[in-house]
Protein backbone atom coordinates (compact mmCIF):
# COMPACT_ATOMS: atom_id res chain seq x y z
CA UNK A 1 0.00 0.00 0.00
CA UNK A 2 2.31 2.45 -1.20
CA UNK A 3 3.35 5.65 -3.35
CA UNK A 4 6.19 6.91 -4.83
CA UNK A 5 7.24 10.24 -4.68
CA UNK A 6 9.80 11.88 -6.72
CA UNK A 7 11.99 15.23 -6.65
CA UNK A 8 14.04 16.68 -8.97
CA UNK A 9 16.65 19.38 -9.12
CA UNK A 10 16.90 21.76 -6.32
CA UNK A 11 14.44 19.78 -4.68
CA UNK A 12 16.15 16.60 -4.85
CA UNK A 13 19.07 18.00 -2.54
CA UNK A 14 16.36 18.62 0.54
CA UNK A 15 14.67 15.17 0.00
CA UNK A 16 16.76 12.90 -2.00
CA UNK A 17 15.45 11.55 -5.57
CA UNK A 18 12.48 9.46 -4.68
CA UNK A 19 10.47 8.10 -1.31
CA UNK A 20 8.24 5.02 -1.37
CA UNK A 21 5.49 6.14 1.48
CA UNK A 22 2.35 4.68 2.91
CA UNK A 23 -0.54 5.57 0.48
CA UNK A 24 -2.26 8.84 1.60
CA UNK A 25 -5.63 9.84 0.19
CA UNK A 26 -4.99 13.28 -1.59
CA UNK A 27 -2.10 14.90 -3.00
CA UNK A 28 -3.06 18.25 -0.30
CA UNK A 29 -2.63 15.22 2.82
CA UNK A 30 0.75 14.45 0.84
CA UNK A 31 1.91 17.72 0.50
CA UNK A 32 1.44 18.18 4.16
CA UNK A 33 2.98 15.06 5.39
CA UNK A 34 6.30 15.79 3.28
CA UNK A 35 6.58 19.92 4.71
CA UNK A 36 6.55 18.37 8.33
CA UNK A 37 9.39 16.23 7.79
CA UNK A 38 10.97 18.39 4.90
CA UNK A 39 9.92 22.35 6.36
CA UNK A 40 12.40 23.63 3.70
CA UNK A 41 10.35 22.38 1.21
CA UNK A 42 7.37 24.20 2.08
CA UNK A 43 8.93 27.50 0.61
CA UNK A 44 9.86 26.11 -2.84
CA UNK A 45 8.58 26.57 -6.08
CA UNK A 46 7.32 23.48 -7.61
CA UNK A 47 4.24 21.77 -10.79
CA UNK A 48 2.80 18.61 -9.31
CA UNK A 49 2.93 15.27 -11.67
CA UNK A 50 1.01 12.58 -11.17
CA UNK A 51 1.64 9.18 -12.93
CA UNK A 52 3.67 12.02 -15.09
CA UNK A 53 0.95 13.98 -15.67
CA UNK A 54 1.20 17.59 -14.38
CA UNK A 55 -2.10 18.09 -12.30
CA UNK A 56 -3.25 21.38 -10.39
CA UNK A 57 -6.03 21.24 -7.59
CA UNK A 58 -6.09 18.26 -4.96
CA UNK A 59 -6.20 15.17 -6.67
CA UNK A 60 -6.96 11.59 -4.75
CA UNK A 61 -4.12 9.11 -4.96
CA UNK A 62 -4.08 5.24 -4.41
CA UNK A 63 -1.60 2.51 -3.96
CA UNK A 64 1.07 2.30 -6.99
CA UNK A 65 0.83 6.15 -8.05
CA UNK A 66 3.91 8.12 -9.09
CA UNK A 67 3.75 11.55 -7.93
CA UNK A 68 6.97 14.12 -8.71
CA UNK A 69 7.78 17.47 -7.05
CA UNK A 70 9.17 19.66 -10.60
CA UNK A 71 10.94 22.76 -9.59
CA UNK A 72 10.97 25.27 -12.55
CA UNK A 73 12.12 23.29 -15.42
CA UNK A 74 15.43 24.60 -17.38
CA UNK A 75 16.07 22.50 -20.16
CA UNK A 76 17.74 23.34 -23.28
CA UNK B 1 3.71 6.59 -38.96
CA UNK B 2 7.76 7.05 -37.58
CA UNK B 3 6.17 10.42 -35.57
CA UNK B 4 3.62 8.31 -33.20
CA UNK B 5 6.56 5.93 -32.28
CA UNK B 6 8.13 7.05 -28.76
CA UNK B 7 11.88 8.56 -29.46
CA UNK B 8 14.72 8.78 -27.26
CA UNK B 9 15.93 12.97 -27.02
CA UNK B 10 18.04 12.15 -24.58
CA UNK B 11 22.11 11.82 -24.87
CA UNK B 12 24.65 11.15 -22.13
CA UNK B 13 27.14 14.21 -22.53
CA UNK B 14 27.43 16.95 -25.04
CA UNK B 15 26.07 16.93 -28.53
CA UNK B 16 29.29 16.52 -31.03
CA UNK B 17 29.27 18.74 -34.12
CA UNK B 18 30.12 15.54 -36.36
CA UNK B 19 26.96 13.59 -35.06
CA UNK B 20 25.25 16.79 -36.45
CA UNK B 21 27.10 16.66 -39.49
CA UNK B 22 25.97 12.97 -39.78
CA UNK B 23 22.30 14.06 -39.02
CA UNK B 24 22.25 16.44 -42.17
CA UNK B 25 23.99 14.65 -44.52
CA UNK B 26 21.33 11.59 -44.03
CA UNK B 27 18.70 14.10 -45.51
CA UNK B 28 20.29 14.03 -48.81
CA UNK B 29 18.47 11.10 -49.99
CA UNK B 30 15.20 13.18 -49.28
CA UNK B 31 14.40 14.78 -52.26
CA UNK B 32 11.68 16.68 -51.21
CA UNK B 33 13.02 18.55 -48.74
CA UNK B 34 13.87 22.34 -49.73
CA UNK B 35 14.77 23.76 -46.00
CA UNK B 36 16.18 22.43 -43.20
CA UNK B 37 16.19 24.75 -40.01
CA UNK B 38 18.30 23.81 -36.85
CA UNK B 39 18.49 24.96 -33.32
CA UNK B 40 21.45 24.23 -31.15
CA UNK B 41 21.88 25.39 -27.69
CA UNK B 42 25.14 26.32 -26.40
CA UNK B 43 26.17 26.32 -22.63
CA UNK B 44 27.64 29.87 -21.97
CA UNK B 45 30.16 31.00 -19.42
CA UNK B 46 28.10 33.31 -17.51
CA UNK B 47 29.64 35.63 -15.10
CA UNK B 48 27.60 35.48 -11.82
CA UNK B 49 28.48 37.40 -8.77
CA UNK B 50 31.91 37.26 -10.33
CA UNK B 51 31.93 33.22 -10.32
CA UNK B 52 32.08 32.17 -13.94
CA UNK B 53 30.07 28.89 -14.94
CA UNK B 54 32.19 26.05 -15.92
CA UNK B 55 29.40 23.76 -17.04
CA UNK B 56 25.91 22.84 -17.09
CA UNK B 57 24.99 19.66 -15.27
CA UNK B 58 21.49 18.42 -16.77
CA UNK B 59 19.21 15.80 -15.06
CA UNK B 60 15.47 15.15 -16.09
CA UNK B 61 12.69 13.09 -15.39
CA UNK B 62 12.99 11.06 -18.04
CA UNK B 63 9.84 9.20 -19.14
CA UNK B 64 7.67 12.33 -18.40
CA UNK B 65 9.43 14.29 -20.48
CA UNK B 66 10.05 11.43 -23.60
CA UNK B 67 5.98 11.69 -23.13
CA UNK B 68 5.61 15.10 -23.35
CA UNK B 69 7.91 15.49 -25.99
CA UNK B 70 5.80 12.96 -28.04
CA UNK B 71 2.95 15.02 -27.35
CA UNK B 72 4.93 18.02 -28.59
CA UNK B 73 5.63 16.12 -31.42
CA UNK B 74 2.40 14.86 -32.84
CA UNK B 75 1.32 18.40 -32.33
CA UNK B 76 3.79 19.67 -34.54
CA UNK B 77 3.34 17.40 -37.21
CA UNK B 78 0.02 18.08 -37.84
CA UNK B 79 0.30 21.74 -37.68
CA UNK B 80 3.16 22.06 -39.87
CA UNK B 81 4.04 20.36 -42.92
CA UNK B 82 6.89 18.76 -41.83
CA UNK B 83 9.22 16.23 -43.84
CA UNK B 84 10.97 14.93 -40.27
CA UNK B 85 12.32 16.38 -37.25
CA UNK B 86 14.89 15.52 -34.78
CA UNK B 87 15.28 16.20 -31.16
CA UNK B 88 18.35 15.27 -29.24
CA UNK B 89 18.97 17.05 -25.55
CA UNK B 90 21.77 16.44 -23.22
CA UNK B 91 22.22 14.74 -19.90
CA UNK B 92 24.79 15.07 -17.70
CA UNK B 93 28.02 17.36 -17.39
CA UNK B 94 28.44 19.66 -20.23
CA UNK B 95 31.08 22.21 -20.34
CA UNK B 96 30.71 26.20 -21.30
CA UNK B 97 31.14 26.03 -25.35
CA UNK B 98 29.95 22.15 -25.58
CA UNK B 99 26.16 22.12 -27.47
CA UNK B 100 23.16 20.65 -25.11
CA UNK B 101 19.77 21.34 -27.33
CA UNK B 102 19.82 20.25 -30.79
CA UNK B 103 16.28 20.81 -32.91
CA UNK B 104 16.52 20.17 -36.57
CA UNK B 105 13.03 20.53 -38.78
CA UNK B 106 13.00 19.90 -42.69
CA UNK B 107 10.18 20.72 -44.80
CA UNK B 108 9.70 21.05 -48.38
CA UNK B 109 9.50 24.67 -48.52
CA UNK B 110 11.16 27.39 -45.39
CA UNK B 111 7.96 28.55 -43.26
CA UNK B 112 7.13 25.57 -42.10
CA UNK B 113 10.80 24.52 -41.20
CA UNK B 114 11.46 27.15 -39.69
CA UNK B 115 8.41 27.89 -37.85
CA UNK B 116 8.46 24.54 -36.13
CA UNK B 117 12.07 24.70 -34.93
CA UNK B 118 11.08 27.62 -33.31
CA UNK B 119 7.86 26.91 -32.05
CA UNK B 120 9.69 23.14 -30.28
CA UNK B 121 12.48 25.08 -28.94
CA UNK B 122 10.19 27.56 -26.97
CA UNK B 123 7.77 23.98 -25.70
CA UNK B 124 11.42 22.51 -24.52
CA UNK B 125 12.15 24.83 -22.69
CA UNK B 126 8.62 25.46 -20.82
CA UNK B 127 7.63 22.10 -21.00
CA UNK B 128 9.92 19.48 -20.46
CA UNK B 129 10.68 18.54 -17.28
CA UNK B 130 14.34 19.17 -17.36
CA UNK B 131 16.86 20.66 -14.91
CA UNK B 132 20.01 22.79 -15.23
CA UNK B 133 22.72 22.92 -12.36
CA UNK B 134 25.17 26.00 -13.35
CA UNK B 135 28.18 24.58 -12.07
CA UNK B 136 31.21 27.14 -11.02
CA UNK B 137 34.65 27.14 -11.88
CA UNK B 138 35.02 26.63 -7.71
CA UNK B 139 32.28 23.75 -7.95
CA UNK B 140 29.64 25.56 -5.91
CA UNK B 141 26.33 25.44 -8.17
CA UNK B 142 23.29 27.06 -8.24
CA UNK B 143 19.65 25.98 -10.31
CA UNK B 144 19.01 28.04 -13.58
CA UNK B 145 15.58 29.13 -14.32
CA UNK B 146 14.22 29.20 -17.79
CA UNK B 147 12.25 32.83 -18.88
CA UNK C 1 35.37 45.28 -36.72
CA UNK C 2 34.68 42.07 -38.60
CA UNK C 3 30.84 42.76 -39.90
CA UNK C 4 32.65 45.95 -41.96
CA UNK C 5 34.84 43.54 -44.44
CA UNK C 6 33.23 42.26 -47.40
CA UNK C 7 33.32 38.35 -46.75
CA UNK C 8 33.05 36.32 -50.37
CA UNK C 9 29.51 34.49 -49.55
CA UNK C 10 29.90 32.24 -52.50
CA UNK C 11 31.21 28.78 -52.84
CA UNK C 12 31.75 26.98 -55.83
CA UNK C 13 29.50 23.35 -56.13
CA UNK C 14 27.33 22.23 -52.88
CA UNK C 15 27.72 22.84 -49.50
CA UNK C 16 29.32 19.93 -47.29
CA UNK C 17 27.96 18.58 -44.31
CA UNK C 18 31.40 18.53 -42.95
CA UNK C 19 32.17 22.17 -43.49
CA UNK C 20 28.49 22.81 -41.65
CA UNK C 21 30.10 20.70 -38.90
CA UNK C 22 33.28 22.47 -38.78
CA UNK C 23 31.79 25.83 -38.55
CA UNK C 24 29.83 25.04 -35.76
CA UNK C 25 32.72 23.09 -33.81
CA UNK C 26 34.84 26.41 -34.06
CA UNK C 27 31.93 28.18 -31.65
CA UNK C 28 32.93 26.46 -29.15
CA UNK C 29 35.76 28.63 -28.32
CA UNK C 30 33.35 31.44 -27.76
CA UNK C 31 31.82 30.95 -24.83
CA UNK C 32 29.34 33.92 -24.50
CA UNK C 33 27.15 32.13 -27.12
CA UNK C 34 24.45 30.61 -25.78
CA UNK C 35 22.24 29.84 -29.08
CA UNK C 36 22.65 29.06 -32.91
CA UNK C 37 20.13 28.93 -35.34
CA UNK C 38 20.87 27.60 -38.88
CA UNK C 39 19.60 27.59 -41.94
CA UNK C 40 19.91 25.57 -45.16
CA UNK C 41 18.86 25.42 -48.80
CA UNK C 42 18.77 22.30 -50.40
CA UNK C 43 17.64 21.50 -53.81
CA UNK C 44 14.21 19.56 -54.07
CA UNK C 45 13.52 17.04 -56.94
CA UNK C 46 10.37 19.09 -57.90
CA UNK C 47 8.50 17.31 -60.66
CA UNK C 48 7.26 20.22 -63.24
CA UNK C 49 4.95 18.99 -65.91
CA UNK C 50 5.95 15.40 -65.43
CA UNK C 51 9.89 16.37 -65.57
CA UNK C 52 11.64 16.12 -62.63
CA UNK C 53 14.62 18.74 -61.33
CA UNK C 54 18.07 16.71 -61.98
CA UNK C 55 19.56 20.21 -60.03
CA UNK C 56 19.81 24.01 -60.25
CA UNK C 57 22.36 25.42 -61.87
CA UNK C 58 23.12 29.02 -59.71
CA UNK C 59 24.52 32.13 -61.14
CA UNK C 60 24.95 35.47 -59.42
CA UNK C 61 25.80 39.05 -60.27
CA UNK C 62 28.45 38.57 -57.65
CA UNK C 63 30.07 42.49 -57.01
CA UNK C 64 26.84 43.72 -56.45
CA UNK C 65 25.44 40.17 -54.58
CA UNK C 66 28.47 40.80 -52.01
CA UNK C 67 27.73 44.38 -51.28
CA UNK C 68 23.91 44.00 -51.06
CA UNK C 69 24.98 41.17 -48.60
CA UNK C 70 27.28 43.67 -46.60
CA UNK C 71 24.54 46.21 -46.53
CA UNK C 72 22.37 43.16 -45.31
CA UNK C 73 24.77 42.03 -42.55
CA UNK C 74 25.20 45.32 -41.06
CA UNK C 75 21.60 45.98 -41.07
CA UNK C 76 21.21 42.66 -39.05
CA UNK C 77 24.35 43.46 -36.50
CA UNK C 78 22.71 46.82 -35.53
CA UNK C 79 19.26 45.57 -35.25
CA UNK C 80 20.10 42.33 -33.48
CA UNK C 81 22.44 41.65 -30.64
CA UNK C 82 24.46 38.63 -32.84
CA UNK C 83 27.95 37.28 -31.44
CA UNK C 84 28.36 36.24 -35.20
CA UNK C 85 26.63 35.90 -38.33
CA UNK C 86 27.84 33.57 -41.84
CA UNK C 87 26.44 33.02 -44.70
CA UNK C 88 27.33 30.74 -47.85
CA UNK C 89 25.49 30.55 -51.21
CA UNK C 90 26.36 27.55 -54.20
CA UNK C 91 27.21 28.73 -57.36
CA UNK C 92 27.07 26.37 -60.13
CA UNK C 93 25.05 22.98 -60.62
CA UNK C 94 24.00 21.48 -57.31
CA UNK C 95 22.26 17.80 -57.06
CA UNK C 96 18.77 17.73 -56.03
CA UNK C 97 19.81 16.63 -52.72
CA UNK C 98 22.49 18.87 -51.83
CA UNK C 99 22.62 21.96 -50.29
CA UNK C 100 23.38 24.98 -51.99
CA UNK C 101 22.62 27.70 -48.87
CA UNK C 102 23.96 28.14 -45.59
CA UNK C 103 23.13 30.83 -43.09
CA UNK C 104 24.55 30.65 -39.26
CA UNK C 105 23.29 33.01 -36.29
CA UNK C 106 24.84 32.72 -33.07
CA UNK C 107 23.66 35.11 -29.93
CA UNK C 108 23.87 35.08 -25.84
CA UNK C 109 19.98 34.44 -26.01
CA UNK C 110 17.83 32.71 -28.29
CA UNK C 111 16.07 35.13 -30.05
CA UNK C 112 18.13 37.33 -31.44
CA UNK C 113 20.50 34.40 -33.35
CA UNK C 114 16.60 32.61 -34.54
CA UNK C 115 14.80 36.05 -35.39
CA UNK C 116 18.23 37.31 -37.06
CA UNK C 117 18.69 33.92 -38.84
CA UNK C 118 14.80 33.97 -40.29
CA UNK C 119 15.09 37.88 -41.49
CA UNK C 120 18.78 37.07 -43.57
CA UNK C 121 17.21 34.27 -45.01
CA UNK C 122 14.37 36.19 -46.28
CA UNK C 123 16.40 39.29 -47.24
CA UNK C 124 18.36 37.00 -49.22
CA UNK C 125 15.86 35.23 -51.80
CA UNK C 126 14.84 38.89 -52.23
CA UNK C 127 17.25 40.82 -52.35
CA UNK C 128 20.63 39.16 -53.48
CA UNK C 129 21.09 39.36 -57.49
CA UNK C 130 21.01 35.39 -57.78
CA UNK C 131 19.06 33.64 -59.68
CA UNK C 132 18.81 29.25 -60.00
CA UNK C 133 18.03 27.57 -63.38
CA UNK C 134 16.08 24.07 -62.45
CA UNK C 135 17.76 21.11 -65.27
CA UNK C 136 15.40 18.50 -65.45
CA UNK C 137 16.63 15.14 -66.30
CA UNK C 138 16.35 15.16 -69.86
CA UNK C 139 18.42 18.02 -69.82
CA UNK C 140 15.69 20.82 -70.36
CA UNK C 141 15.67 23.61 -68.23
CA UNK C 142 13.58 26.74 -66.53
CA UNK C 143 14.35 29.73 -64.53
CA UNK C 144 13.38 29.32 -60.91
CA UNK C 145 11.42 32.27 -59.69
CA UNK C 146 10.92 33.20 -55.40
CA UNK C 147 8.17 33.76 -54.16
CA UNK D 1 33.26 56.47 -74.65
CA UNK D 2 31.69 53.22 -73.86
CA UNK D 3 29.23 51.75 -71.49
CA UNK D 4 29.10 48.17 -70.08
CA UNK D 5 25.75 46.64 -70.34
CA UNK D 6 25.30 42.92 -68.11
CA UNK D 7 22.78 40.40 -68.47
CA UNK D 8 21.56 37.37 -66.13
CA UNK D 9 19.65 34.11 -66.10
CA UNK D 10 16.77 33.86 -68.87
CA UNK D 11 18.05 37.53 -70.15
CA UNK D 12 22.02 36.17 -70.61
CA UNK D 13 20.06 33.36 -72.89
CA UNK D 14 18.80 36.22 -75.35
CA UNK D 15 21.32 39.06 -75.36
CA UNK D 16 24.15 37.43 -73.80
CA UNK D 17 26.43 37.84 -70.64
CA UNK D 18 27.59 41.07 -71.22
CA UNK D 19 27.84 43.72 -74.46
CA UNK D 20 30.10 46.97 -74.86
CA UNK D 21 28.46 49.65 -76.26
CA UNK D 22 28.80 53.68 -76.89
CA UNK D 23 26.93 55.85 -74.78
CA UNK D 24 24.20 56.28 -74.42
CA UNK D 25 22.53 59.95 -72.73
CA UNK D 26 19.96 57.98 -70.85
CA UNK D 27 19.00 54.56 -69.42
CA UNK D 28 15.41 55.07 -71.50
CA UNK D 29 17.14 55.16 -74.69
CA UNK D 30 19.78 52.11 -73.65
CA UNK D 31 16.46 50.27 -73.29
CA UNK D 32 14.87 51.58 -76.53
CA UNK D 33 18.32 50.72 -77.82
CA UNK D 34 18.22 46.75 -76.73
CA UNK D 35 14.27 46.33 -77.47
CA UNK D 36 15.12 47.31 -81.37
CA UNK D 37 17.92 44.83 -81.23
CA UNK D 38 16.98 41.81 -79.01
CA UNK D 39 12.78 42.20 -79.32
CA UNK D 40 12.52 39.15 -76.63
CA UNK D 41 13.65 41.29 -74.42
CA UNK D 42 11.20 43.75 -74.60
CA UNK D 43 8.34 41.04 -72.93
CA UNK D 44 10.55 40.06 -70.21
CA UNK D 45 10.19 40.94 -66.70
CA UNK D 46 13.64 42.25 -65.11
CA UNK D 47 14.67 45.54 -63.23
CA UNK D 48 18.00 47.27 -63.71
CA UNK D 49 21.08 48.39 -62.26
CA UNK D 50 23.20 51.42 -62.38
CA UNK D 51 27.04 50.37 -61.13
CA UNK D 52 25.69 48.17 -58.79
CA UNK D 53 22.33 49.68 -56.96
CA UNK D 54 18.96 49.26 -58.34
CA UNK D 55 17.62 52.03 -59.90
CA UNK D 56 14.21 52.89 -60.88
CA UNK D 57 12.64 55.51 -63.52
CA UNK D 58 15.23 57.24 -65.97
CA UNK D 59 19.03 57.86 -65.27
CA UNK D 60 21.95 59.70 -66.54
CA UNK D 61 24.09 58.03 -68.07
CA UNK D 62 28.47 58.49 -68.10
CA UNK D 63 30.84 56.99 -69.88
CA UNK D 64 32.33 53.83 -68.07
CA UNK D 65 28.96 53.45 -66.49
CA UNK D 66 28.00 49.55 -65.90
CA UNK D 67 24.04 48.74 -66.38
CA UNK D 68 22.73 45.22 -65.35
CA UNK D 69 19.47 43.79 -66.92
CA UNK D 70 18.18 41.61 -63.08
CA UNK D 71 15.26 39.24 -64.12
CA UNK D 72 13.56 38.15 -60.88
CA UNK D 73 15.93 36.81 -58.15
CA UNK D 74 15.60 32.85 -57.39
CA UNK D 75 18.68 32.63 -54.95
CA UNK D 76 18.50 30.35 -52.03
Amino acid sequence: MTINVLFFGPLAEIVGNAIEMPVVSTLHELEQKLFEQFPLLKDKKYALSVNEKIVSGNVDLEEGFTIAFLPPFSGG
Amino acid sequence: MSENKIKNIFRSGAIAAEFIADSIAKHSAKKDIGAHSIFLGQVRADIINDKTVAAIEYTAYEEMALKKMQEIREAIFSKYKLTCMHVYHSLGVIKAGELCLFVFTSSPHRRAAIDACNEVVERIKKELPVWGKEVFEDETHQWKENK
